[in-house]
């Protein structure tokens, strides 16, 4: 698609045209992705919790989530009195930000058409990821709100914790792989076999961490109802509430992206389009983390840690080493 | 001297270049001008990320995102955290007059020019017209250099910073 | 006040008839609740089956009258009764060889013993029942205020519990309603912690020696008492 | 090195609170995460019950005690009703005592059902709260049958019960018991073996037999230490010695032994209710009680064991229509008093862990 490849051209109208329509293709799209996730998250949990979901607004209630996203624009942006003004006001947005960044560098077909060729697209991922912290912690800070700060710190611990787990889980398939690059990954995957099956002890660690990444049950401490009423976003409401949630829900989207390209190969597949494949694969993920959602209860603060650093960190070392040695092996023999 | 900017493109790269250089340069004197400490940190975090996109720029991506993982994201929640845990007045008093200020502001200024100078007048050898190694190959680059050539010293550090970890773990041991 | 009531359980202001009995043997006060067993048909015509017909004595005389229809034949006596005060007997003869003149009066209500502690001993004989070698009623079952506002003082009553048997015993005290004052039984029971904030959030009974006293139910700067039987939440 | 100072924080947990069950007030000391006191604050949902019961006729009180533990309502009925024909030694018809059996036994497994609900959802699991509210509607569809209402039954009356149950009711219940059976194993499967559930509740919240009865806990709060204590089987009331059931006990009286104590006691329940409609007979469902009941002047009390531990009543009657003084011995309330103890030195997550074990009703705890 080279309308969309204008990463080289020099800068006129006609490239900053491209770039605005590229970007705002990919926005629109993402939100749609953000509003059926939720709508496929409450239908799903609700059926497994024998209910019946969303079922008014539209047919099926399938208007339910932009009934939600419209109301929530609509509502009155509420700054707490003894609030930090502007820090309160500008968290959501450093949250939410990056969240919509590292879809740039998710390749969803073999043209990947809007996506950033990137070189180095898991450190990218891992790297912007971070940012988002700081705006969840940020926004705990400014809430004054003690059930926010203590939402925010959990939040920024945990997140912190699990990113080195995260990291180190994906090493072993860049080993394998030889390369940063997701593109490269994919075909790699696609030359030698999915990496699901070699790389099956760091998919594991992945699965933890990426859960664990995105507060998602079991690992949903952070905005624990039962203990910090709702965390970091305690204090906010209306569109600065959204961004939060978008950010979140962007993040599972991004995160089973990732886990469909690195683990499952990706766009690649027999029969149907890539796309299809991809979108296949992605929702597995996806459903896989409402599943764990109506099942699991929530893991305790330091048991969390601890997991996390006397758990997954060793086994993500050890599937690093275990990965170097037979890479070796097989090299060299 | 002719036109400084002759043989600039007016591309992409060259409209980003000086974006963030304005954004660099404009968090780093928020940074002095607030005076709240987490707006300082803040902006301390806004500054190592423009850092990451000159780094973009000159076509150091490994660097770049590095730099952003390390710094913007986590030594900057790391001073976040020390704002939040500890005691103390979070707004610092204003600055005083002091006469010293003006004497401050000439040093800054002949400092500036003096470098300016220095930059106009070295001979620098011309740079290649492309970067040394392909793009792509950036990271592997920096792999074979840091596993080849700099094994010892790589792996010192290493060691020195599995020290520092160990010797972490044990004062906090000992605190609690 | 009729004479039987001033025979079992005198109100706590104190008559001087009180301290030979409680000097006297176990047997001694069994016979006292016997006497007011017996006295009590002549008076509520009742036969001698129902022991909380003494109840009533202790109010004043215009509420006590049971209505004259509860005439019935004269029944055999309840199974449950002999034990029953077997043990009041038992209990009440362990308490006084500690403190002789702890007990005020000891009676049966509906099976159960009932032992009226002199205040300055409440929470010397409930130590006591809980430790004491053949009582050990460890376990606070209950713990109640009740006002009575005609005999001018307001009773606290606690029910103890023998485990695993489960028999259970009452103490009670009595304290002048004006300056309501009590030692704490926490330092014995620490369940009673929260029984005696609301006994002295909704009666006004000042513990002594209570850990914590403040307001449990209502608001800390209520005024007045509820369960007080003059309460007016207009005053 | 210089020192590290730590602030201690003061944190309001509740009135408004998603895991206070209520509108119960935690004020939380907290050093970091972990907690260095706290005061529970009751009071919010005081009534003033027991000021209003002196101006009832014994009758009239039945509904107040609906109000009091709202999740089971039945159990809190009897608790009065009970204590009153003690006080007048009547003579209840067998087939009100079988019905008043079975209506209570399957309040005692609705409202343990809520509470399996209610914790795993402290917990962070919300589908085992939505599973008990299946079963937990069966139970409350069987009461709306028997008695027009859900939640506040207003059904037992002194002397008996106000309704008998209608056609094929009995028969329902008997089809209840094999399908609560099964959700019974389904809970089991469901939450029982869950790794991180167990995480959370074994050895939280642990405490001896000696402390629970200084505590005066009773329930499964005293239960779950080991000791063996059921007014059902030590100080036998109603029927219940017609029987045959467990009592089930604990060993480490710790919350995982709390959680599965009230699983335990469901499956105890479900036999009950199944040899009570087994053997129960035909006949009046109401005694012969005079029309204004008045109780001997003298001084009551009777417990039951309810769902949360001991319910008592103590009344002092003056041989009036009306009880002079009428004292509620809530389970809730008392068993409470242990919290702070509990909770010293804890994670503020174990908070929630311990808290929902000890399974309160704010209804009951203010009165």
């Amino acid at each position: 698609m080279p309308f969309f490849q204008w990463v080289n051209d020099a800068l006129t109208w006609g490239t900053l045209f491209r770039m605005l329509l590229g970007g705002i293709i990919v926005l629109l799209f993402l939100l749609g992705v953000v509003a059926y996730m939720l709508y496929f998250e409450r239908k799903i949990i609700g059926w497994m919790q024998l209910r019946i979901g969303p079922n008014r607004v539209g047919p099926l209630g399938l208007f339910q989530s932009i009934a939600d996203v419209l109301k929530l624009l609509a509502k009155e942006d509420i700054v707490p009195a003894q609030a930090d003004r502007p820090l309160f006001l500008i968290a959501p947005i450093i949250a939410f930000v990056p969240s919509f960044v590292v879809i740039a560098a998710i390749p969803w077909t073999a043209s990947h058409p809007f996506t950033a060729d990137i070189s180095v697209a898991l450190l990218y991922y891992l790297a912007l990821s971070s940012i988002t912290i700081l705006g969840i912690m940020l926004g705990g800070w400014a809430s004054n709100n003690k059930y926010s700060l203590l939402g925010g710190m959990r939040s920024a611990a945990q997140m912190i914790s699990y990113e080195i787990p995260l990291g180190m889980s994906l090493l072993g398939v860049i080993l394998m792989a030889g390369s940063l690059n997701i593109v490269d990954i994919v075909e790699a995957q696609r030359r030698f076999m999915w990496f699901i099956i070699p790389q099956f002890l760091g998919f594991c660690v992945f699965i933890v961490a990426a859960t664990a990444e995105l507060n998602r049950t079991p690992f949903d401490l952070p905005e624990a109802e039962s203990e910090l009423v709702a965390g970091y976003h305690t204090e906010y409401s209306g569109f600065r509430f959204a961004f939060y949630m978008l950010a979140e829900y962007l993040y599972v989207f991004a995160i089973s992206c990732l886990g469909a390209a690195l683990f499952f190969g990706g766009w690649s597949g027999p029969l149907l389009p890539g796309w299809l494949w991809f979108a296949i694969k992605v929702s597995a993920f996806i459903f896989f983390f409402f599943w764990l959602r109506a099942t699991m209860p929530r893991i305790r603060v330091d048991q969390l840690m601890t997991f996390s650093w006397k758990v997954l960190l060793p086994l993500a070392l050890v599937n690093i080493v275990l990965t170097s040695v037979i890479k070796y092996w097989v090299n060299a023999g | 001297m002719s036109n400084p900017f002759a043989g600039w493109v007016w591309n992409g790269g060259t409209i980003a270049f000086f974006l963030i250089s304005l954004v660099v340069v404009f968090a780093a004197v928020m940074l002095l001008q607030f005076r709240k400490v987490m707006y300082m940190a803040l902006s301390i975090g806004l500054v190592f990320l423009g850092m990451a996109g000159l780094y973009i720029l000159l076509n150091a991506d490994f660097l770049a995102f590095a730099q952003i993982l390390i710094y913007a994201g986590a030594i900057t929640i790391l001073m976040l955290f020390a704002v939040m845990l500890t005691r103390h007045d979070e707004v610092e008093d204003p600055p005083l007059r002091d006469p010293k200020k003006w004497l401050t502001a000439l040093g800054c200024l002949a400092l500036g020019a003096a470098m300016l100078w220095t930059i106009r007048n070295t001979p620098w050898s011309s740079p290649p017209a492309q970067p040394p190694w392909p793009v792509q190959k950036n990271v592997a680059a920096i792999a074979e250099t840091l596993f080849t050539g700099y094994a010892v010293p790589f792996e010192l550090v290493s060691v020195l910073l599995t020290v520092a970890l160990v010797g972490a773990v044990i004062l906090a041991r000992k605190e609690g | 006040m009729s004479e039987d009531q001033k025979e079992t359980l005198p109100p706590s202001s104190g008559d001087g008839g009180r301290s030979g009995r409680d000097a006297a043997s176990s047997e001694a006060v069994a016979e006292g609740v016997d006497a007011k067993r017996t006295a009590s048909p002549s008076a509520g015509g009742e036969p001698g089956t129902k022991p909380q017909e003494a109840a009533p004595k202790r109010e004043p005389a215009a509420k006590r009258e049971a209505p004259p229809k509860k005439d019935a034949p004269p029944k055999e006596p309840d199974p449950r009764e002999a034990p029953a005060r077997a043990l009041l007997e038992e209990v009440v003869a362990e308490v006084k060889t500690v403190f002789p003149d702890a007990v005020e009066g000891a009676e049966l209500q509906k099976f159960r013993p009932v032992l009226l502690i002199r205040r300055e001993y409440w929470r010397d004989v409930l130590h006591l029942l809980k430790t004491g070698e053949r009582l050990r009623f460890r376990y606070l079952e209950c713990m109640a205020g009740v006002d009575y506002p005609q005999g001018g003082y307001i009773e606290v009553v606690a029910l103890l519990t023998r485990m695993p048997e489960a028999t259970m015993i009452e103490a009670k005290t009595r304290t002048p309603r004006d300056a309501a004052e009590l030692p704490s039984a926490v330092p014995v029971f620490p369940g009673a912690n929260w029984e005696e904030r609301e006994i002295f959030d909704l009666l006004g009974v000042h513990f002594e020696g209570h850990p914590d006293l403040r307001r449990i139910m209502m608001p800390d700067d209520w005024r007045g008492h509820p369960l007080r039987k003059d309460y007016s939440p207009f005053e | 090195m210089a020192e590290i100072r730590t602030e201690e924080m003061l944190m309001n947990v509740g009135p408004q609170h998603p895991s206070t069950h209520g509108v119960l007030r935690l004020v939380v000391k907290l050093d970091g995460e972990t907690i260095v006191d706290v005061d529970p604050v009751v009071g919010y949902l005081h009534r003033g019950t027991e000021k209003l019961a002196e101006d009832l006729q014994y009758t009239q009180i039945i509904p107040y005690t609906d109000r009091m533990d709202y999740l089971a309502a039945m159990l809190n009925n009897y608790a009065l009703v009970h204590a009153v024909e003690e006080a007048m030694e009547l003579q209840i018809p067998e087939r009100a005592e079988y019905l008043r059996v079975i209506v209570m036994e399957l309040n005692r497994i609705a409202s343990h059902l809520l509470f399996i609900g209610a914790y795993l959802l402290d917990l962070g699991a919300m589908s085992p709260f939505l599973y008990v509210f299946q079963d937990r509607e069966r139970i409350l569809q069987l009461f709306n049958e028997i008695c027009g209402a859900r939640i506040t039954y207003n059904y037992m009356r002194i002397g008996g019960v106000k309704w008998d149950a209608p056609p094929g009711w009995i028969e329902k219940v008997q089809q209840f018991v094999p399908h609560m059976r099964e959700s019974i194993k389904m809970l089991h499967d469901l939450i029982t073996g869950n790794e991180i559930f167990l995480n959370r509740v074994k050895g939280i919240g642990a405490y001896d037999a000696e402390t629970a009865i200084a505590y005066s806990l009773s329930g499964i709060n005293l239960r779950c230490t080991g000791y063996k204590w059921d007014l059902r089987r030590n100080r036998p009331y109603s029927i219940y010695d017609r029987f045959d059931f467990e009592i089930p006990v604990g060993k480490n009286g710790d919350c995982f032994d709390r959680y599965i104590l009230h699983l335990e006691e469901m499956e105890q329940s479900l036999r009950i209710v199944e040899q009570a409609c087994g053997q129960i007979p035909e006949g009046p469902v109401m005694g012969k009680v005079p029309k204004i009941l008045r109780p001997p002047a003298g001084e009551y009390y009777s417990g039951i064991e309810g769902a949360r531990g001991e319910l008592g009543v103590y009344f002092v009657s003056d041989g009036k229509d009306k009880p002079y003084r009428l004292k509620f011995r809530r389970p809730s309330f008392v068993n409470l008093q242990l919290l702070p103890s509990l909770l010293k030195g804890q994670n503020m997550a174990n908070l929630i862990a311990i808290l929902g074990a000890v399974d309160i009703v704010l209804g009951e705890v203010d009165c």
